[in-house]
């Protein structure tokens, strides 16, 4: 069953663009999508993404499963990174254990809409709130791993390296993409509640548009998870294992955590694709700035060129298998 | 005249403008989306929509004595963020 | 009544996404909309205003208030900046005058949707010519702007400064957002009377797409505008009072003028805001070519920084209130 | 009937477009946008041609006429730029010629969606198959052109020159506008095939947006193509004379060659603008990757200069007129 | 040999590159979407979109005679839009 | 210390940073989307969507045993397909 589960996946349009990408870095095509390109579809991505998660959250009347779910989100961005730094301290220094366990601990929005894809694409019900828990999984993460470095690295640390609150706050509260999606999300929330005709005028950009540009961007993202993969071979293979296994390992977590919400199988599949994704924008860009003698390149590759492909070519049916299978449809 | 050509990441470029400004240049320039490589890390233009992957290039034209200001100002923070700082002679046209 | 108004106007997407971008600044968060997506954002606009526009008017038949409309709008266009001028004089030399008097005689294309937006909120009609006006009142107050300085200016000035006649056309009418402006408005006339299927595919593009596209450049505007405010700290008192209550002057000025127009309301409104706001592109960049003595911090941290963000977030639901008050229903 | 249909065309949204991106650099207005803007739209289209393309190859069955006239497309690309070689070494070297030759025998994918906006104006039916010959025309004209050089040129060319296979199949398959466009053109076939809620999900995207961003692109080709004008009359009266009449030959062979297969009228007439249409985007990338002897200015100019506004202008009309004329109805 | 670094306001782009020309320099390199400080003005991103805020970083090398005869031809304008200009030496590779 | 400037078609730019990197290079700077013109072709901003239309400058700086590695290794490249090299000597702030 999953192996047909993964083919319908593959054979959806954002993915079928994604292996495009990836395939032009293979077969050293010239084809590039230049800069801002990228930053303007995932800017566009992250406020249609906000502002539609707003308009559910209206319609949800912030009723149901929706305050423990998001709890629950808040307490696995929390406990990720911490599994996390034990697993990576076996082989890594404590800089560079934080940081990637706080990527992994944070989420990555595109992997969540591509889940969200995947389940309107078989017809399988969620609710548009789990956007909330999305946005509410950033910030917690890059405080833990802030917390690792601060807790655990050398006392000796330079003065000028010693960590504020505040900016730790600023950091993984402010920082642009968090910001826009949280900012997006509370507009999408008062134009429901107050200003209907909005919703609609809003709908042809951020909805209509939305699945087009999707494959717009994971056309780019094809392009450069590929190009991390050289780095991720440098880094080794402890962390190439990592990148596969984690997510699947924070999956199952995340499988008895939504059972124990009782969630359906549709916000199931999000919140353990939430759990198993990793951080590529807000968490590393947090962490170059406050953790420099992270290397990049380990944070970086390991999200991107392999743990955000495998989340989306085979993570996502696999784990909606395994939903299938934890979580009874009598739900 | 002095030439001082600046190159770091573009997350640093306000503390690096703040120095500039502290030390009184008579003025900068500043070119963005920069790329490239340092002795540890490649710098490239495909992380850029991340917030990340970009570069700034600084010049600066400013007589010797501004130089000797911005130096001690600067390399602390090239040396914890990375980045490079090279002058050469110059003269106005 | 006039509270209500603000409120609703607030509580708008367009608005909000102003805020959120203002916001960003004040909290140091790292948001930025990189050129030049503002300029893709900013042609797609023009482009789309102006032929909007252009089929309104073919659809209109040249007919009814139209005529004495825009040439109401060209008369306020060359009368406002020589009321301003004599007003800025108290304090400034001829050249920052005449370039600010030039702006606030033009107008500002992104003040006039958000408007427009308004309008359709609340229900009530407007015509769709009321684009013409517009496209009108740009070039009159360049030219009164570049006369001004020509004839209060010094007469020493140097020989390459003196202007030519040819080339203060060119710049009043040949600029980028004038031209595209104008342009497009004669592509949408001549669609819309010789080829309406043309209309109905252009559609998506210039109509369902618009409202998102003014959020997205509206959120860029809130950053510029905030970027703005401390030039106008430099620039002192009299620039904020003018920044502030100009807009309101004219506002005034504008209301009786629609009133003896005999405009309906919706009409009035545009006809008002027309008159109320100022010039942050086309006038600025043709003011910096021709009179570089005037200071640019000066004309752009007024328009933008202060009338831009006063004219869409609590003039127009002003200006509403003195239609409404001013111009009875009957009309 | 011939200037009733150039009219019509005129008279079209896109040609406005072009028309007012040309004027712009006719009368110095400072309109124009930026990098990377045009690829953003050049991007978009490709991917969206491609998408659509392959949609409507998979709804053919890809049955009838489809794989003749994909073979006689191949021929075309295969054949024109002999012939054109041929003439141009009248005058030019062999690079030169070369080079422009593979231009002419290759395609512009954006003559041909003006043809396709064309055609769905006068309400006449055409076969979206029509994208895979487009597709397969672009790299036998780069082989084409690389042979020539190859058997031609000069004996002594240094040996950093002399082309390996490998790299000719490559520039040929693999450079990003034919990647782009052949991938696409895949994707669509297999969502189609696999994922129909796939393709409703994209057609706000490929479909609606479609005619507006080629309007967009089409002001900024208005702009480009005249600024390529000086180098034209610098390349002399020879080649200026090549630009306009060396299309509708190709036409006229093209309509000889779409009466022999049989095609309708709206598939006819994309035949002949693929064969009439010269490439100015993959060829000139190739060649001047591999043969750098030939001036890229003659082959810029020709192509982009003269040869795409004369056939988005006035040559599509002509060749539908030509067709109508040789083709008769009953077909 | 000598090299020539202009940095000003993009509107004046034309005019400058038509001086470099007249002045029959072998070539010249254009940077644009360059930002900066001036003694004067600060010339940022932010506003590129409105056809306002960039400058343009134009790099000549020529040799010493070519230089004399471009000073003449582009200081009025720098004098009259602002902008700057600095020379150094350079020897080809 | 020496600071080498390199002025190239954008199309060239894989083959030239090989030729620094086997030259032992310890950093090197790329802006891109640079245009301008040399002794025979314009290469301007208008034509970049085709990929055709921009140069990149590439900045290096290294010491004078580098720089004679690098010589040999990038000419080849840009007498092919054109392109200008510049050497001019810095030191480290
Ligand atoms: N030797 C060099 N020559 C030119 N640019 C350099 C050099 N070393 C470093 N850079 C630039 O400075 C940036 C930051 O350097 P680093 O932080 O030392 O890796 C690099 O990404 C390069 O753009
Ligand atoms: N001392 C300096 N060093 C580097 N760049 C400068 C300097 N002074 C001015 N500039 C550049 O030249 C531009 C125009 O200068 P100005 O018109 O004098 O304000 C500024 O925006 C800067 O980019
Ligand atoms: N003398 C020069 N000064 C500055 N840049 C130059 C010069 N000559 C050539 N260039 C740059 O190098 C590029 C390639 O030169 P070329 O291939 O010789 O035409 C040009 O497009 C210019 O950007
Ligand atoms: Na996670
Ligand atoms: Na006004
Ligand atoms: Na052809």
């Amino acid at each position: 069953m999953n192996t047909s589960l993964i083919l319908e996946n593959v054979l959806s349009p954002p993915i079928l663009f994604f292996f495009l990408g990836a395939l032009a870095v293979l077969l050293k095509s010239d084809l590039e999508i230049p800069a801002p390109l990228p930053k303007l579809f995932s800017l566009y991505l992250l406020l249609a993404i906000g502002f539609k998660g707003g308009l559910e959250l209206q319609n949800s009347n912030l009723s149901g499963p929706l305050v423990p779910t998001i709890l629950a989100a808040i307490f696995m961005s929390l406990l990720i990174p911490i599994i996390c730094f034990f697993i990576l301290r076996l082989k890594l220094n404590v800089f560079n254990s934080a940081a990637i366990a706080a990527a992994y601990g944070s989420i990555s929005a595109v992997t969540f809409i591509t889940a969200e894809s995947f389940l309107s694409n078989q017809n399988i019900p969620f609710d548009g709130f789990m956007v909330a828990a999305l946005a509410m999984m950033e910030s917690p993460a890059i405080i833990v791993g802030l917390l690792l470095v601060k807790v655990a690295g050398p006392k000796e640390r330079p003065k000028e390296r010693q960590m504020k609150w505040l900016e730790i706050l600023h950091e993984s509260l402010l920082n642009s993409s968090v910001y826009l999606l949280l900012g997006s999300l509370l507009i999408g929330f008062l134009t429901a509640a107050f200003n209907p005709s909005g919703v609609t005028k809003m709908q042809p950009f951020t909805g209509s548009l939305f699945y087009g540009v999707e494959c717009f961007f994971l056309l780019d993202m094809g392009i450069v998870a590929l190009q991390r993969l050289p780095a991720l071979k440098k880094a080794g293979s402890f962390l190439i294992a990592f990148a596969v296994f984690m997510p699947v390992f924070n999956a199952l977590i995340g499988i008895f955590v939504a059972k124990a919400l009782n969630l359906g199988p549709g916000n199931a599949l999000l919140f353990v694709v939430l759990c198993a994704s990793a951080s590529y924008l807000a968490v590393p860009t947090a962490m170059r700035m406050t953790v420099p003698e992270a290397k990049a390149s380990f944070y970086i590759s390991t999200t991107l060129g392999l743990t955000f492909p495998f989340n989306i070519v085979i993570g996502i049916p696999i784990y909606m298998g395994l939903v299938n299978h934890f979580i009874p449809i009598t739900n | 005249m002095k030439r001082l050509d600046l190159i770091f990441s573009e997350r640093e470029l306000d503390q690096i403008i703040k120095c500039l400004e502290s030390a009184d240049v008579p003025g900068y320039t500043v070119m963005k989306h920069v790329t490239g490589r340092g002795p540890e890390r490649i710098v490239s233009e495909d992380m850029e929509f991340t917030g990340f992957g970009a570069n700034a290039h600084v010049l600066v034209f400013c007589n010797e004595e501004t130089l000797k200001r911005i130096g001690p100002k600067v390399k602390p923070i090239l040396n914890y963020y990375g980045g490079v700082a090279y002058t050469s002679e110059a003269s106005s046209l």
